[in-house]
């Protein structure tokens, strides 16, 4: 790839990715809207948001086609920020329990 | 190459140091002794890197000293010693760590049957609070926390009727069982901290924490506050006394429950009033202080600072000292008053009367003074009208020449000096921020402002 | 100890072999722009800052012992006597998406020389994120007139609040940079700025309005679905 | 290459030409390093003062009636920050940072220079904001540099009011001065080095600041929203720290919050500050060990490793500052685990350096003796990290003198040895003057001698269990009179040490006007700043031509060369392959 071009890709590409977002935002919202509960509806969430993500990320973005040098630096990172979500979630159930078991709440 | 001796004498300075200063750890009070081990084979692997690496740095600086005809040895790496370096380092860290791990797994599991206490931490005092018959501690919401109910019990939990609650900074445990301490505090973070116990644990508002420990010394055991909170951090001192079983029973036996402290009836002013005719002769009819006989002012006091003061009068705590002249001319007139019950109804009393603003007979510099002064307001309030919460008085409206007086009192431990004497124990450290007589002349100059 | 340059190196190699020889290349480590590499820096740190934001809602979301308002009713709107949940934040979301497209296209003009379709586009963009922003504005009169304050509402937590002002807060304020960001450079645009410089500043923008739109991903997610 | 040919370009920077584009908004960073230097020097000896009067009030309690327990507590607080942040930080990272890493991978500037200057006058907004507190009713906060809520926001905290908000606003201006500075440093070293200048034929210097760099990228987030979050809390009354409780006897609004999150965000981000001030210190210390033992750093690829291994690591390791905050006792387990494995690179980092002393041919310059003192200082420092780091031995450490002394050791004294070693290092090459070596000497033995009298007793207080943050301790059955003697010694040499420090400022002013020129490279440095057409670089650094670089920056004692070291723009010439290939 020239340094010049910087990147470019087919306009398809895009089109297709701009409504394959507005598909998934529309299931997110249905989630919401068909009152799905529980699991399911946490697991669906949690699928449809990567998703989205993904695909901005992968091509709005260009990362799909960046070098894996760069992919690497920008997804490495993000391991401290996993650790400090898991942490915290087990924190924040610490914190409730021990609330539960000594308050009047 | 004075580097050289100068590497050399402070390793053996450090070592000579660690073996022959007197200042180690505190004897040890309870079960931990695994932490001082661990401590140990640290301090022993640490203390061996330690001596390794800087001797060998001075003999390395000393053998391959600057010489111009000579070059230096061109060998950029070195695979195989790295690699024993790395695996002998790690192996190091291991024989540091695993110990470690093990210890923390004893302190994270608390043994079945221990026993439970709760320790409530607040700025800047400690309390107690024991389950009681039924075993289980009531539960606690800070929206309950009030002046008639500094702990905070649910009403809607009857589980907490027979907890019992210690408003004092000194608590006692039963040598050789295992005490759980369940950690509250009501406002900001504190740390319960016991040196001899080894084991710490901060109070979070907002939630319980906890340590365990089991005492194996009989004795009395400093408590600190190890969390910074606040100005007055380093006066949050409390008292663990570790009792046998027998004098352990007739400690708990003098302490109130919840219900039972519930149960007080208020004091009976007009009782109160006869009572009072003997305090009048000094302190004047309406409570107003007479410098001539050099008594304070009491219309101003709320009743559970006259109530304490009386206690500590009665029990000698105050006033026992003999430097304290005026304190102790007090101690047989509070000894007059018979019970509990007849303090109460003297403060109930000495309530209803009207203060009246003292003459000035201090000369300062109020502006001076009013820097002074925003370490006390922490406690005594910016007006210096006191705060139940803190046990700290109303100081505005308060004869000068009687606050300075305590002043000097508490500078020079006549006052406060007392382990029973909480609050006063706090004073004590506060007033020596006040270094001179000019400096306490400024504060009670601003005081005379409010 | 004379370490030996890969001088060859093409930035053609894939995969790990290409990782390697780019790490140990001469002179650039990645076949970019400054300003490119420097944006993806930016949008590390600030994917941190957002990551904080919400592990922090996170927290004290798990932490509170307060009920949780139904989001789904809060944001729920009546459209012609039709009760929908979450409508606005739905529109708001595609809104956003939306802006992310004409902004990927923007960028694929520029690329090839499309001055007046890349500024059409970009303006586009903007306008879009402005009336995202109006939505967002719009949201927040509403609650507040329902009584949802930083420091508590009727509905149950006062975290909910909290969060939910900061959070969007802070996202608002991207969004407004954006749009202000996208506006200078789609100026610049149009009047041929760049013709000399060449257009990777116009992905730059995109960069950072698309990581915009990414975070609405996560927010969306976590604040308003969850 | 489009994007390098820029950086060959020399009529792409305009020579400023007024005093005002020359030195005050100058865009070079040579300048804005200066720049930077001279403000954290300046923030730098007020807090120096601040741990003078902090020292005496330790050291004799009842005779200095200007220090009350408040103002102890303000000192103590902004002492701390300004240390950490304003001083360390910035001179490290804007100082040394913007000096040498366009010298040293041979660029004619920082990427973006107009960055660069902002990056400079918001930290220069930020230390005002920071020094305003001073002035404010209440006067600055006290609630420790931690800032722990509740107490950093309530009353019964020195400066809880206009002083805490003041804190929380020079540190947000602060983030975003780094992060302009430091988007420049990373691109600069990932995208603007010159022909032939591969990552791996880095300066370790520029290799530590690197990394400290990115961590602080990625940590100073953590702090922006907690001191946001703070901020609010305090402002508008949110509950994000603040949980329901009742302040000196009056229940507050505030409920449902966690105090602990707000520690672990101020960990997360500040166990990585840790770094960020160790990172380019043990980079530095590296470089003036090698050019003044005139021999190759042992085991450069291990070091680069170790410094980038450490720099990862510290992102994992942050709630060994919580052992006792009362979190889950669970993180216990992983988190004196992780801690204790990052001692493994720290302390091949330690091996390297001594091992390129051994056999080297050592000059016993100024620069080099404070690189002896850091080294010495930092294994002490570093070893104790071994007790605190472990979660068990903690227990009855933490919060005590023990822990005081301990981060003095590895993040005042260590950095602030190769802070002196840098400055003796480079100060040739910035005023082209050499120093006065005797008053450098003098200046050395004070502070390493001196330091060492203060920190090495401060952790037997730490065992006896006297605890920090105390305005005065009392009497307390547990620590006998003596300990008292022990502090007056320390405040002694801590008065000593801080008055020497007066030596090194008149030699750095006094030398400028009277020292000797130094001449192109006066320490035989491989290098490439050493190598500069002028001397001190002027602004461009290389005149007409980038130089070429072929060889990494320790060739010292090649066999076979001419002299005991070989500049890396030297090419490898014939004999030298041959003897390379005899030695191996």
């Amino acid at each position: 790839m020239s340094e010049t071009s910087g990147q470019q890709h087919p306009v398809g590409v895009y089109l297709k990715v701009w409504i394959l977002l507005f598909v998934l935002s529309t299931f997110s919202y249905m989630v919401d809207f068909f009152h799905l509960e529980g699991y399911l509806r946490w697991t669906l969430i949690l699928i449809f948001m990567f998703l989205k993500a993904g695909f901005i990320i992968a091509i709005f973005m260009h990362v799909a086609w960046e070098r894996l040098a760069l992919k690497y630096v920008l997804f490495v990172p993000l391991s401290a920020i996993a650790i400090l979500i898991l942490l915290m979630a087990i924190e924040g159930d610490y914190t409730f329990l021990t609330r539960e078991t000594f308050f009047d709440q | 190459m004075k580097i050289v001796v100068a590497l050399v004498l402070l390793v053996i300075g450090s070592l000579v140091f660690h073996w022959l200063s007197p200042w180690w750890m505190t004897p040890l009070a309870s079960n931990w002794s695994a932490i001082d081990t661990t401590i140990d084979i640290t301090l022993y692997i640490t203390g061996v890197v330690f001596v390794a690496v800087n001797l060998f740095m001075a003999w390395a600086i000393f053998r391959y000293r600057y010489d111009p005809s000579r070059r230096s040895h061109y060998e950029p790496e070195n695979k195989k010693l790295e690699t024993w370096l790395t695996v002998i380092t790690s192996v190091g860290v291991a024989a540091m760590l695993a110990p470690g791990l093990v210890v923390w797994a004893d302190f994270v599991n608390v043994p079945e049957g221990a026993d439970e206490m709760e320790v409530v931490g607040a700025q800047w005092a400690w309390s107690y609070r024991l389950p009681g018959d039924d075993g289980v501690l009531g539960e606690v919401d800070s929206t309950f926390v009030g002046p008639l109910n500094p702990f905070g019990m649910s009403p809607n939990d009857p589980a907490g009727n027979d907890d019992i609650l210690i408003s004092s900074n000194e608590v006692h445990l039963l040598i050789d069982r295992p005490v759980k301490f369940l950690l509250r505090s009501k406002d900001v973070l504190h740390n319960f901290a016991v040196p001899q116990f080894r084991v710490k644990m901060d109070l979070v508002p907002g939630m319980v924490t906890y340590a365990w420990a089991t005492p194996t010394v009989k004795g009395k055991y400093d408590l600190l506050c190890m969390e910074l909170c606040g100005i007055a951090h380093y006066t949050m001192r409390g008292y663990v006394v570790v009792d046998e079983q027998e004098d352990y029973d007739s400690w708990l036996a003098k302490q109130q429950t919840w219900s039972e402290i519930q149960s007080i009836p208020p004091g009976d002013a007009i009782a109160g009033k006869a009572s009072y005719a003997t305090c009048a002769a000094c302190h004047g009819q309406q409570g107003e202080g007479l410098v001539a006989f050099n008594s304070p002012g009491l219309a101003i006091l709320p009743a559970w600072y006259i109530t304490r003061q009386i206690e500590h009068f009665k029990y000698g705590i105050r006033g026992a000292n003999e430097g304290d002249t005026f304190g102790q001319q007090m101690v047989p007139m509070a000894n007059m008053l018979a019970d509990a019950a007849a303090i109460r109804n003297v403060t109930a009393y000495i309530e209803t009367l009207v203060p009246e603003k003292p003459v000035d007979t201090i000369e300062g510099d109020p502006h001076k003074g009013a820097a002074y002064y925003n370490t006390c307001g922490a406690c005594h309030g910016a007006k210096a009208q006191g705060n139940y919460a803190l046990q700290a008085p109303p100081l505005a409206g308060q004869d000068d020449w009687y606050l300075k007086r305590q002043l000097e009192n508490f500078r020079l431990g006549l006052r406060g000096a007392h382990k029973g004497d909480t609050y006063g124990h706090q004073m004590v450290l506060m007033a020596r921020s006040l270094q001179n007589e000019q400096s306490i002349n400024d504060l009670l100059a601003y005081l005379n402002t409010l | 100890m004379t370490i030996e340059t890969d001088t060859s190196t093409t930035y053609t190699d894939p995969g790990v072999d290409g990782m390697v020889s780019d790490w140990s290349s001469d002179r650039q480590t990645f076949d970019l722009p400054w300003g490119k590499l420097m944006m993806w820096i930016f949008l590390l740190s600030d994917t941190f800052i957002f990551s904080v934001f919400l592990t922090g809602y996170m927290n004290v979301r798990l932490s509170q012992t307060a009920t949780w308002p139904n989001t789904s009713e809060v944001f729920a709107l009546e459209i012609a006597g039709t009760h929908l949940p979450l409508i606005l934040i739905a529109i708001m979301t595609f809104v956003l998406i939306t802006s992310s497209g004409t902004m990927a296209m923007a960028v694929n003009f520029a690329y090839n020389g499309d001055r007046r379709k890349t500024a059409i586009l970009m303006g586009a963009t903007a306008l879009l994120g402005a009336s995202f922003v109006g939505m967002q504005a719009f949201e927040w009169t509403k609650l507040i007139g329902e009584g949802v304050r930083p420091w508590g509402n009727p509905m149950g937590s006062p975290q909910f609040g909290a969060a939910f002002f900061m959070i969007t807060g802070f996202h608002g304020l991207h969004v407004t940079a954006g749009v202000i960001y996208l506006s200078i450079v789609a100026r610049k645009v149009a009047r041929g700025d760049y013709e000399k410089k060449g257009y990777a500043i116009v992905e730059i923008t995109g960069l950072y309005w698309h990581f915009v739109d990414l975070v609405w991903v996560f927010i969306f997610a976590f604040f308003y679905l969850w | 290459m489009q994007n390098v040919a820029i950086a060959d370009q020399i009529d792409e920077l305009h020579d400023p030409q007024t005093f005002i584009t020359k030195y005050i908004w100058s865009q070079d960073h040579k300048v804005i390093a200066i720049q930077y230097g001279l403000t954290a020097i300046f923030v730098g000896l007020i807090a120096l003062a601040l741990s003078g009067l902090m020292r005496l009030q330790l050291g004799f309690p009842d005779a200095f009636d200007f220090i009350n327990p408040s103002d102890y507590l303000q000192f103590v607080t902004m002492h701390g920050m300004i240390m950490v942040i304003y001083l360390l930080t910035a001179l490290l990272l804007g100082g040394f940072g913007n000096y040498l890493i366009p010298l040293m991978i041979g660029a004619r500037d920082m990427v973006f220079p107009f960055l660069n200057m902002l990056s400079y006058w918001f930290y220069l907004v930020s230390v005002i904001v920071l020094l305003t507190s001073f002035f404010v009713p209440g006067g600055p906060t006290g609630a420790g540099w931690t800032l722990y809520p509740p107490q950093a926001i309530l009353p019964g905290t020195p400066g809880y009011d206009w002083g805490i908000i003041l804190m929380l606003v020079s540190l947000a201006i602060f983030i975003v001065a780094f992060t302009m500075g430091g988007l420049n440093y990373v691109t600069t070293v990932l995208q603007a080095r010159t022909h032939g200048m591969t990552l791996m034929r880095m300066p370790l210097t520029i290799w530590g600041i690197f990394t400290a760099t990115v961590l602080g990228l990625l940590a100073f987030p953590a702090l922006l929203v907690s001191a946001i979050m703070m901020m609010l809390d305090k402002t508008l009354g949110t509950s994000f720290f603040m949980p329901a409780l009742v302040s000196l006897g009056e229940n507050l609004d505030y409920s449902g919050g966690s105090p602990i999150l707000f520690q672990h965000l101020f960990w997360f981000f500040g166990h990585p500050e840790v770094y960020i001030v160790a990172l380019p210190a043990f980079g530095m210390v590296s470089d003036v060990l090698a050019t003044h033992a005139r021999k190759s750093i042992f085991g450069y690829r291990m070091m680069v490793w170790a410094i980038v291994v450490i720099g990862g690591l510290s992102f994992f390791v942050w709630a060994h500052h919580m052992y006792v905050s009362g979190m889950d006792p669970a993180f216990g387990f992983f988190f004196a685990t992780t801690t204790l494995i990052i001692a493994v690179p720290t302390a091949i980092k330690v091996y390297n350096w001594v091992l390129t002393l051994w056999k080297g041919n050592i000059q016993l310059t100024v620069p080099m003796l404070f690189a002896i003192g850091f080294i010495f200082t930092f294994t002490h420092g570093g070893l104790t990290g071994l007790f605190l780091g472990n979660v068990t031995i903690d227990l009855p450490l933490s919060d005590t003198y023990f822990v005081v002394a301990h981060f003095h050791m590895v993040m005042g004294v260590s950095p602030i040895m190769v802070l002196f070693a840098a400055i003796y290092h480079w100060y040739p090459l910035l005023t082209g003057k050499m120093f006065d070596e005797r008053l450098g000497k003098i200046h050395f033995w004070f502070t390493f001698l001196g330091t060492y009298a203060i920190y090495l007793p401060m952790h037997y207080l730490g065992f006896l269990g006297v605890p920090r943050r105390y305005f005065a301790m009392g009497s307390m059955d547990f620590i006998p009179d003596s300990a008292q003697t022990l502090n007056q010694s320390i405040t002694i040499s801590a008065l000593i040490v801080g008055f020497s420090q007066l030596i090194f400022l008149y030699n750095v002013f006094v030398s400028l006007r009277n020292g000797k020129p130094a001449g192109h490279n006066p320490w035989g440095a491989t290098s490439l700043e050493w190598q500069t057409p002028d001397v001190p670089p002027r602004h461009g650094n290389w005149g007409p031509k980038l130089p070429q670089v072929y060889r990494w920056a320790y060739d010292y004692g090649v066999p076979g060369a001419k002299e005991d070291f070989i500049p890396q723009n030297h090419p490898v010439t014939d004999s030298e392959r041959t003897a390379g290939e005899h030695d191996a």
